[in-house]
């Protein structure tokens, strides 16, 4: 394996840069030094970085949608309705899925049948066929600072190409934007790819330029127990910063259970700070991402906004710096400019109801933080173990080994043995442990919980149970019960 | 008697694989022999799964919106390679966006789709259908 | 005074009945024993008050929305809407504003005019106008148990009119339906009219028929703190017990911090029934029923969705038997059937969710309750006295001392010298404590709660101060900063 | 010079006291003698009230919904007691339900408002009206 968690070197990275640029036409635009001149003009509120440490220091969640259309001009009208209309804090732009697999010949189609049809007919803005020019036009035609979301296992070009354009923040990393949302990458090349993008911006970091990174922490959306979500963000805020990233915001996806959710983010926060510190990185500035409920949603608008509202209320409880938006079209499709401002207007106002409220700390909140750390801790010294010291040979060999494996990955690189399911009070926990390292007090701990449930529901712990779990809340349940 | 078998998969750049499994699954438990070929699968992967295991209906999948686009000619596609009367059936969430069933609908039934589903459907509903489908051919 | 917290005896109730039924020509209609032998008929799950006992003991929180039009048939069309679409657990029928205030003549008037206009002229539906008859034919088209929900000082009449009807709750009381309510209706004359209430209640009770009855918790709905509710809510159960009520929901309506508002409706619950206890009544179901935000609301409706939804988080966190649901019209006017089903979906959506979750015990929630618990003490210590151990008396000497005293209260025999505000945190406090007999820690702790806002915003503690929280949630905050 | 004189009131049986307590507090402060006839006010209230005080204006608040039965005829009584030209603003949530606004706005004009509020108006609004519309008159 050629894979080092290790700094790239200036050589290694303009050489593999070359490379990069010339993957599609629009390449060519990128000019660093004229970057790092742009993005220095770039003022604080319009800064993702920067806007994310203030809302931190200030102990306020903010608020982001998800949104992009393939047209620069639509893409631009939908981006000030979410910020004027919808009061969204912090801007997305969506990538659409042809790009995310690098297939920039086929969004040309999207964007063509788009103009043609008159209506969108891709999932997002093709950030890499607009170009530098294209992302500028957009930056320079809002009013908050704004991110590429997508789920990109090799966003290299992707990255030269937002950040060149002004936007300061980046999402993804080589777990959590391979494993759920690719089939045949390996584990090996997309830690590889990301490490290129984290190396990117650690070289704008180094021109005094702050750019956010953000592990996407929901993963595939659907019954992710919070330390398998816990882990990836670890081991992405790690690798990242090895490459000099200066700006972390982990993230994790609601479960569902108010004080697992609290604990969740409580536990991400603090371990990622601590393992960051172990490891050397002393200044690098973590923030937290929280999304709304990332499985099915119900059909019912009114019943999406309760579960937009309830997420976000646990959003709020837990201290995230920040939380994603979803619509009251979730279930249907991609949503129109207003369902997206109606799901962020709902979204602020429980914010505001809220904000300076935390949970308090009790035995209960205690407990789940103490077993979301054990659950990590097991995970992460055997990914260590495994890599020999070296973390990114480790988290390849995790994979291999079953010691990191995410429920419903579609990833082949993925062991697909773990198996999760809600306790009677719809904490999700590990029903099928597969080959991860727990020691026997977690798992025994899981397994009593997942009993109490059978036993309510006089039915054996069994798949079906975690079908049922994943169609509950479209159903109108958190549980899944007979 | 032989089981039937239906080519399983979820098309184009799309990787959302939670459906597919529960519709793997429920096929199985209903009694097919399921060739469920994943994710991110393009046009051609369903032809050539159905010729090499003589299906008897590809249930096609697309979740992320680019179904319009990715089922276009897949029944032209089919009828190149000999699978002329294969039942092909596409669910999901179709199309961009909240749109108008019946027009959804009809635009995938003038692709050639025998069956087309809209957002959530149940695994059973298509089972059901198909069931049907296929008993009328005997 | 010849008030006294005594059970009325059946020959006094049977003369002042007399004079009751006389009020109005459909009081002819009401046959006790008649309407015996039909609610015996009534099965239990369309039992007000065995519905809500089944409910606790099952632990969980129904839903109950508020409706009610002028004219029959659209009424049960309505009610029938929000029990199958929207899903509503319990069914209300809100009383119109006439019938509030005994003007039977002007109902005749809101009904013409409504039947002629063809809408609802009138703000809910006339129950004493349609007499036993019209209530029997609602109670008969629906499928599920119904309230007569008001604000009537005087409700004898509706009272007679609708158990013998088959509505086997009421909601009200001698201090909760007059000083939010009324303006000159002395609280002797509203606490001897909702004595009668009770005892026809206790009547039925007798013979074996469970009719609920509901102390209004919110009161007017603004700002009132939880202590000043609670003791309100303490005193009508006591009443009620006393004139031989089973089953008592005792209410509070959320103030919006989290904390508080759980630790109110679990002081509430106990204090109700440690005092029902205290004074013997060792047979009475006490149940809880919290409101969603009662002031003003934000005229958005996705906002007014996140108010909806954070208030019944709050319900199902902090245990409530029912939540009462308000609507994305809220702000506007009496909401479509449509909007109301919508606020009813949202709602239900949250409280499944939240099944079974409740809000850990915490040192700050244990405080809280403590501080309620403290505060509701003083005031009903004093009011024992003042009445020389006769509650009802008590209750009217407190009024008359502002020993008892409900802000922004229309009502002439409330004294109006108590001011709340919201803290830093978002919890009301008593800002001007007027003569409620508060020892100095209460206070001290009042003022200094208070006081780390005043700091924060750096402006003294106003009359301002209030009107800014008055306004605040209406215009999307919790907390009215300058 | 002599304070301006509004009578306010809340019209009805509507006990709605949360508005007017604040109308009563941003008159006063904005300079105005308020004569505050309080909630569950019938329109002879009012007209008595202006009769007393000599008043220049009357603010009618109708929160609960049955405005438009409440204020109908309110202007004609005014006549016949002689208060010609007093000022008549009504305010609140004066209608049942959402309406259209227009409509709602002006059936109270033609029932001889001269200044109709929709929901949640700021009483600043009201009292900047009622400036100019008073300075108008000299
Ligand atoms: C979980 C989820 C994800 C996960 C997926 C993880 C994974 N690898 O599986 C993550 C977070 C990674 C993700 C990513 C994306 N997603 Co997504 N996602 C969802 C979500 C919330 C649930 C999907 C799900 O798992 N449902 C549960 C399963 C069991 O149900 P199902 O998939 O619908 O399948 C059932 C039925 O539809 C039916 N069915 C399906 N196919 C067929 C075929 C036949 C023949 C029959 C009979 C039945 C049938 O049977 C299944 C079993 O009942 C949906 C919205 C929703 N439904 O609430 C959005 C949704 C599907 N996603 C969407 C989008 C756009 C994306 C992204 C492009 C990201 C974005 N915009 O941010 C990426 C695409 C990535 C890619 N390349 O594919 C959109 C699609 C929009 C559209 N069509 O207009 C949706 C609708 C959300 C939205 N409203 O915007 N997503
Ligand atoms: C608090 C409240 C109550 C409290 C009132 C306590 C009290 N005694 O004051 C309680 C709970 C008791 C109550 C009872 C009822 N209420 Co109520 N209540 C509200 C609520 C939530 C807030 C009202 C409030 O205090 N706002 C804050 C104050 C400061 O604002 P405001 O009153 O709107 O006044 C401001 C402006 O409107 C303006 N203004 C008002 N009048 C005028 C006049 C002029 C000339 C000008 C310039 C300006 C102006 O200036 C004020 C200051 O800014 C409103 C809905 C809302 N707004 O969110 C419903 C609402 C007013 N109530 C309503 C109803 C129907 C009732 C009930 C009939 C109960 C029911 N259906 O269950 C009873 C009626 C009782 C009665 N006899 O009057 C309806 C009216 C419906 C309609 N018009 O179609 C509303 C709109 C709720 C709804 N959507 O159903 N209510």
């Amino acid at each position: 394996m050629n894979l080092k968690n290790k700094r790239l070197s200036d050589e290694a990275f303009f050489k593999e840069r070359e490379e990069v640029l010339a993957g599609w036409p629009t390449g060519k635009e990128v000019d660093l030094q004229e970057a790092v001149d742009y993005l220095k003009k770039v003022p604080d509120e319009k800064n993702f970085a920067k806007a994310l440490e203030l809302a931190k220091r200030k102990g306020i969640t903010l608020a982001q949608p998800r949104a992009g259309v393939p047209l620069i001009d639509k893409h631009i009208e939908l981006l000030n309705h979410l910020s004027k209309e919808g009061g969204a804090d912090l801007l997305p732009s969506t990538i659409d899925a042809y790009s995310r697999q690098n297939r920039y010949d086929e969004c040309q189609v999207g964007i063509d049948e788009s103009l043609k049809e008159g209506r969108a007919m891709m999932n997002g803005f093709p950030a890499v066929n607009h170009g530098v020019k294209g992302c500028r036009q957009v930056y320079e035609s809002i009013d908050k600072p704004v991110q590429a979301r997508h789920g990109t296992p090799d966003s290299r070009l992707l990255a030269e190409v937002i950040h060149a354009g002004g936007w300061t923040s980046n999402e993804g990393g080589g777990i959590s934007y391979n494993v759920p949302y690719a089939k045949s990458v390996s584990i090996e090349k997309s830690l590889s790819d990301w490490m290129y993008c984290d190396r990117l911006v650690g070289f704008y970091a180094e021109q005094g330029i702050e750019i956010n990174r953000e592990p996407f922490g929901p993963l595939t959306g659907t019954l992710v127990p919070p330390s398998m979500a816990i882990v990836t963000g670890v081991i992405e805020a790690l690798l990242a910063a090895e490459q000099g990233v200066k700006s972390i915001t982990v993230g994790y996806g609601q479960c569902g259970n108010l004080v697992q959710d609290v604990a969740a983010i409580r536990a991400l926060e603090e371990l990622t700070e601590q393992y960051l510190k172990e490891y050397g990185y002393n200044d690098v500035v973590v923030t937290t991402v929280f999304h709304q409920w990332m499985g099915g949603f119900p059909e019912d608008e009114s019943k999406a906004f309760g579960v937009i509202s309830f997420g976000t209320a646990t959003a709020a409880l837990a201290g995230a710096t920040k939380v994603i938006v979803k619509t009251p079209h979730e279930a249907i499709g991609i949503p129109t400019k207003e369902a997206n401002a109606a799901g962020i207007k709902a979204t602020k106002m429980v914010l505001n109801l809220l904000e300076g409220q935390r949970l308090p700390m009790s035995k209960e909140l205690e407990t789940e933080i103490e077993i979301i750390k054990a659950e990590v801790k097991c995970i992460m010294d055997k990914t260590f173990e495994l890599g020999s010291g070296d973390l990114a040979v480790g988290t390849v060999k995790a994979f291999e080994a079953g010691v990191i494996d995410i429920p419903f990955a579609p990833s082949n690189y993925n062991a697909g043995k773990v198996m999760p399911a809600r306790d009677n009070n719809g904490a999700v926990r590990y029903y099928m442990t597969g080959n991860i390292p727990f020691t026997k007090d977690i798992i025994d701990f899981n397994q009593s919980k997942l009993g109490e449930r059978s036993e309510f529901e006089k039915r054996e712990l069994s798949f079906q149970m975690t079908i049922d779990d994943i169609f509950a809340v479209g159903k109108g349940k958190l549980i899944g019960r007979p | 008697m032989e089981k039937k078998k239906v080519v399983l998969g979820v098309i184009g750049s799309d990787a959302h694989a939670v459906g597919n499994k529960i519709l793997d699954y429920s096929l199985t438990n209903a009694g097919y022999e399921v060739v469920n070929i994943g994710v991110l699968s393009p046009q051609e992967d369903f032809i050539n799964a159905a010729i090499e295991t003589n299906a008897d209906a590809i249930f096609v999948s697309s979740l992320y919106g680019h179904g319009e686009i990715d089922c276009k000619g897949l029944r032209e596609k089919c009828n190149e390679a000999g699978l002329n009367d294969i039942l092909l059936y596409v669910g999901g969430n179709i199309v961009v966006g909240k749109q108008d069933w019946d027009d959804v609908k009809k635009r995938f039934l003038d692709m050639g789709f025998d069956r087309v589903y809209p957002p959530g459907t149940a695994a059973e509903v298509g089972i059901k259908d198909l069931t049907e489908d296929l008993s009328k051919r005997g």
